[in-house]
């Protein structure tokens, strides 16, 4: 990532008049690219949480709202307090940065040398946003169980240490950079990591009561909000274009520009088809389509493609993004048989299709070899697995991670943080199968 | 005094209310709530999970009147409710001893 | 369309080191702002749907989603599929462009030649969004009653076929745009043609159950989430910017920025003036503000200085779409008093504020022709009325249109897609009239 | 603010063919930075509408989503027939501007003078938008109990009379610029005027019927949608990055590029440090956290830090914005105390983090005096505090300002615009105390 | 035992309850109605269309309580939810047969 | 018949619904209900404000049934609607006179 943009910068360097002119507007286009796609990707936090308070039950609406923008700004204040310098500062070749404050210099660019090819804090801001995508994933999966304190604390360690060293890896110019792993916008080093955080979570934390009958049924527990759901995902998509159109990490020439525009019309045509397949499928399955899975069928399709939007065709942008669609609609189902309990999908569209994109690289870029894409997917897998269940299962022996029983079934909302999302509205009661409609499983 | 209690299609709602208002019958109250009987519910479908609707939301109405009044008042929310299709709910009559029309302390039929 | 970017592009070429330089930047901006500016447009289909999730009664929310967010889906797909070269590819002055499949080639830019103007994708991105917008006006205004595929249906030809067709009379260099006819960012070509396919569809369907009792009075329907339809409006208007700004087509220049600003002010007054006078209006006429009919009004002035924001004064942009906040006020009843049903007042903003818009052009630019604007506002009338009528009629007497009474009682949600928007909240039942409250018509 | 620019431009003029072609595309990119940044602004409108929406009681959603789209709807007229001009035009030094309609001129930039700096309409459009920000912060404080029109009434005197006279004083380049004072985006100029502005409509208007109990006890009417306060939140947190970001004022060189990704950086910073304090500020005084305060956190964290987000390190924004955050969760039951009834917590963050803003500005900025800064606060202070107590007064006393006693208990929602924002749903009757929980105070 | 029941102004409910607690009734059961009588609704408007709102919310309380203190009971509950304006309410008095606290199983007059 | 009217915790819902289906009982109707009574609810905390919350969500379900039928469903409402925690609920039985099924007119015990 960096490295593109050293060489970038070199090209602009070029000592000419009006290419000197040109190095210092390169540059000011360079930053605002980071800075506007940033805010894009700023922007998914809010997708995320109005996603997962859609998908939520009603009484546990005001925890996941706060949860989603509290680990925003966790991960703001982290990143600078050790992630960044653990990412990026000094890994060359290696397996982890520095530790110390991250701040910016920019003496050079002030004095006229536009090697660097854009304002520091411009690109602070950019992986800064990124680091709390990682955490948006979690907290949608634990969701309706977890206290709020030990995610928070989680967060805190997954923003601060594990989210850099595994990024250091790839993004720092680490090993895994060296090897040749190629990931575009980190549908493995952003996705899968909060996919396999998710994972460890969800198995570490049980399912919530009530979700799996005794004779293996599946209780559904209908989310809440509908249009919510969907706001999240319309937010979602729209901060996709910033999250891997930025990732192309330069404006400054014709080249960057034209790579930008390519990635941002992969990006779109993946999330189509991925909505579409998993539209198809569900009518096929099930014989109706249960609009969820539309909105985990888009994003299906934009975390495939966001490990290599630059390299497919129109054409292989839509079937990337349309085959995480289907695994998307098989996989939901395949959670629950495994009794791991994900409330809102995050496992289904994060995690296996993080996976699939990243191994789905080479078949559009040569430069990439299947091999070290499946080492690179195996290599972050195992470290989040392991990082995360010692940090999941230090919380639970501690301060312990989950509510009691009549909490859960009161809600995190009034219990955890004494307060109702919807106060003024009269709620239909659930059973104890928590199915707000009181369904009964059939078939 | 009798209350009269049925529940009903809630789209049955405004033709039962004017039924019972041309028989010249002032007040009612009506509450939401959600029956379980033969009407079996639709089957719904969340995130590949299957699951059916077994309570049915209903319109409960309850009107309190005169003894007299009540077979018309009967016959008139069986009429109105009826589609023949199963579902169509139940009507209920107990007796009550004492009514208050609580603006003017009035009892008796005279609150009604 | 098209050609103003050419000529643009000319210019960018006159040859000299540093206009080279120049000429390179120049298509960077022109780029990055066809990508910003489209994803605001993109922002614009979440804007619709959330105005029409929050316009239809709690039973058909979930359904309206799906539609909002599929379409978007399906119209990226045809677009690229058959709908942009049907539209720019080879129409010189026809009819239609050519068939087949769309693929960027920038292989000129990367060379060094920056004729091209901007990043083929780019200009496809924007292009693409725009195909979306159209299905959008659809789908709440034919809301509550139709079946989910077939209106999926009916968004393919009407993206894939009927949109591009006659965008090319005009964007596409075809016999419009050679007869003078001008159309800034699409009054006629997006809004007018959403709303007569609009139009077709509500009559084709009839009225939903109930909305119209036998004594020829109105039985009102209230939306069921006002703060969602004001969001939706919220977004809608941040939406046009890009919408009218972006439709620049250019950012190379000072020209091109200084027309970017002045097209984005009156952008914005023309809302001003539409919902501040259907709030005046409204309050004469009815002694009451309705929220809607303010939120309609802002968006009827939106549309009105779509089809020339750049060359009226901030003041006459004010006006112009202040005549369209008046025009909603009255267009609403007035649909009514047809029984044609339009559940979220599409036909009186798109329709009939795009045709006064496009109508209204010649008062502030003198080389637009009355007679001219009257043709091409009659042309594409003419063109998709027929064209659509066609496809809702073979879809009505094929696999059907409407959903069964029954099931238009029970509502779309459960019935069509077996799910509820709400299910944790217990909902007011309405009673045949359908008016949640359960109102009588009164005077 | 202008003076910055002029300074910039006149930089940008050094003559050389380069950097001519420099001056142009400079020129163009200080304008696009305020087209996009003042998008981002045109935003926050609706995250205060989203946030205002969220934590009224539900009988009165509709009304304050109709104030909050309108209020936006008057700034931009009034702008333009009065208030540009009034802050901008010919201060040099005094305290008010001249009276005029306003309209661009850019017949130099077109003859290829670039002196300028931006083209005329992208100023106006991003001073605009902040004027509208000023009406949005009273609206939520005086909700659930004003009349509608006295409402719009006040708001165009404020955004046509008093925010731009006082704007004169510091933006306009009137006294208070001379005297040094700094604002840097309007932690004064906008926020506590707005604050101001709520303070004296909130006295005059008094409490909520039965917000105050007899006993000194207070009842805590609960917001009726924490999901929408939330994505108000966020949707102010991403705009906010345009509203100091965008006040560098310049994109058209590296110096401003870098000063902008600075700002945007530090802004993120106060937000997340004013957030995560008022959590755990919140956690220590009541054992739970009130979603409600870390919204009002992050907020308060956003005022603090945008007197002056270019000079401080990350570190001291953080803090900065910590120290807001914890003033929040001190003046909600502060304000109390003295039964001023805000509704929605207006005070707290833009009142009273407004006038900490401003003073913290010398702690980072040399070049700012203490003296002067509060000299700045005071003299706006009392400004504002006289100009609007003249304005509610004369209203009260003439078309009156507060709703009946019925009307208020019935809902603004009904009595006022004759429509629920909420309809489908059964709603909870709360008793006289309004609680729609129906809770008791206890301790 | 007698079951009263009420149907008052929501706004009344804190003031109602406080009468009743303040009696030592320590129980009580409320639900949201909607309520149809002489009171007439507001009226609402809807993009150009006018219309009723002819039924109106209310709260229903339901307490079951011994004989003796039905008299007293109806007197407080008439005085505070009492506002002299239309709609109002009424109270209903009926009989009650038999009472169960389920957590004790506990009957009769001790269950209450 | 028989009204049995019972008001449980909303989270046993699905299990007393079990328990009256098991004897062959093919009605009911449930309603949203909120109770106060000597089970004290939780706290809240809004803007600084801390409050109690005093009506506690609760199931209400009625069912009419023969006479017979009575002693066994409350018996069997009573087991298994108890945790033995304070705010199980009552049961409340009263007479009703008379019961018509809509769809058929049917009355008595056979429209149950
Ligand atoms: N025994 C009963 N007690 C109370 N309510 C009943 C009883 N039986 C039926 N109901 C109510 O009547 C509604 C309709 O009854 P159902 O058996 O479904 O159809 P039908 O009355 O046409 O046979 C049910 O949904 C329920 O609300
Ligand atoms: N006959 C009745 N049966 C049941 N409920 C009634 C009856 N009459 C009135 N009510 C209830 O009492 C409420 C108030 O009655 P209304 O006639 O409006 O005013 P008032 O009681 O002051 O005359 C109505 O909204 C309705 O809920
Ligand atoms: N006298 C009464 N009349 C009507 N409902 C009652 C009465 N007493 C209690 N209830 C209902 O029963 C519920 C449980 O009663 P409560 O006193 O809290 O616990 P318990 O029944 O275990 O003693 C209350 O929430 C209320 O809904």
């Amino acid at each position: 990532m960096k490295k593109t943009v050293l060489t970038l910068a070199a090209i602009l360097l070029v000592p000419s008049l009006a290419l000197a002119a040109d190095a210092e507007l390169s540059y000011v286009l360079n930053t605002f690219s980071f800075l506007v796609m940033g805010v894009l990707v700023m922007w998914m936090a809010a997708g995320f949480g109005m996603l997962e308070s859609g998908l939520v039950r009603s009484k546990n609406v005001a925890t996941i709202c706060l949860k989603n923008i509290s680990l925003f700004g966790i991960a703001g204040i982290l990143f600078y307090l050790i992630g960044y310098n653990l990412m990026y500062a000094g890994v060359d070749g290696g397996f982890i940065g520095s530790f110390g404050l991250w701040g910016p210099d920019d003496a050079a660019a002030l004095s006229g040398d536009y090697a660097a090819g854009y304002a520091a804090s411009s690109d602070w801001f950019f992986q800064m946003v990124f680091c709390g995508a990682a955490c948006s994933v979690v907290s949608g999966c634990v969701a309706e169980r977890i206290k709020l304190w030990s995610f928070l604390a989680f967060c805190v360690v997954l923003t601060g240490i594990i989210y850099p060293i595994q990024g250091s890896w790839v993004w720092g110019g680490g090993w895994l950079s060296e090897m040749g792993f190629t990931d575009y916008a980190g549908s493995t080093l952003v996705h899968s990591v909060g996919g396999w955080a998710a994972l460890t979570g969800a198995i570490i934390l049980g399912a919530r009561k009530g979700k799996y009958g005794k004779d293996g049924r599946v209780n559904p527990f209908p989310g809440s909000n509908i249009p919510l759901a969907t706001l999240g995902t319309f937010i979602l998509w729209m901060g996709w274009y910033g999250f891997n159109g930025g990732s192309v990490l330069a404006l400054g020439n014709a080249a960057s520009a034209i790579e930008m525009s390519n990635v941002m019309v992969n990006t779109n045509l993946a999330a189509c088809g991925g909505m579409i397949a998993a539209m198809i499928l569900v009518q096929i399955m099930y014989k109706k389509v249960d609009v969820t899975m539309a909105l985990n069928g888009a994003l299906a399709g934009l975390v495939s493609i966001t490990a290599g939007p630059a390299t497919p065709s129109l054409g292989a942008a839509t079937l990337i993004g349309a085959v995480g669609g289907i695994l998307v609609v098989l996989a939901v189902p395949f959670f629950d048989k495994l009794k791991i309990d994900d409330v809102v999908g995050a496992l289904s569209v994060h995690l296996v299709c993080g996976i699939w994109g990243t191994l789905a690289v080479p078949i559009t870029n040569p430069e990439a070899s299947f091999v070290t894409q499946f080492t690179g997917v195996v290599a972050i897998g195992a470290f989040v697995i392991v990082t995360t269940s010692i940090v999941w299962l230090a919380l639970k022996y501690t301060v312990g991670i989950r509510v009691s029983e009549e909490e859960e079934m009161l809600g995190c909302d009034s219990t955890e943080i004494g307060m109702e999302a919807y106060p003024d509205f009269q709620r239909v009661s659930s059973g104890r199968s928590g199915i707000s409609s009181h369904g009964v499983h059939v078939g | 005094m009798k209350k009269v209690e049925c529940i009903i299609k809630p789209f049955k709602l405004d033709d039962v209310k004017a039924a019972i208002t041309d028989l010249g019958i002032s007040g009612m109250t009506v509450s939401e709530v959600r029956g379980f009987g033969r009407q079996k519910g639709h089957t719904e479908l969340y995130r590949g999970a299957e699951y059916q609707i077994d309570f049915i939301p209903k319109i409960k109405i309850e009107l309190v009147v005169s003894d007299d009044q009540v077979d018309g008042l009967v016959s008139a929310i069986q009429r109105e409710a009826c589609t023949g299709r199963i579902g169509d709910g139940k009507i209920f009559v107990s007796a009550i001893e004492q009514s208050i029309r609580i603006r003017t302390g009035e009892s008796g039929e005279d609150s009604l």
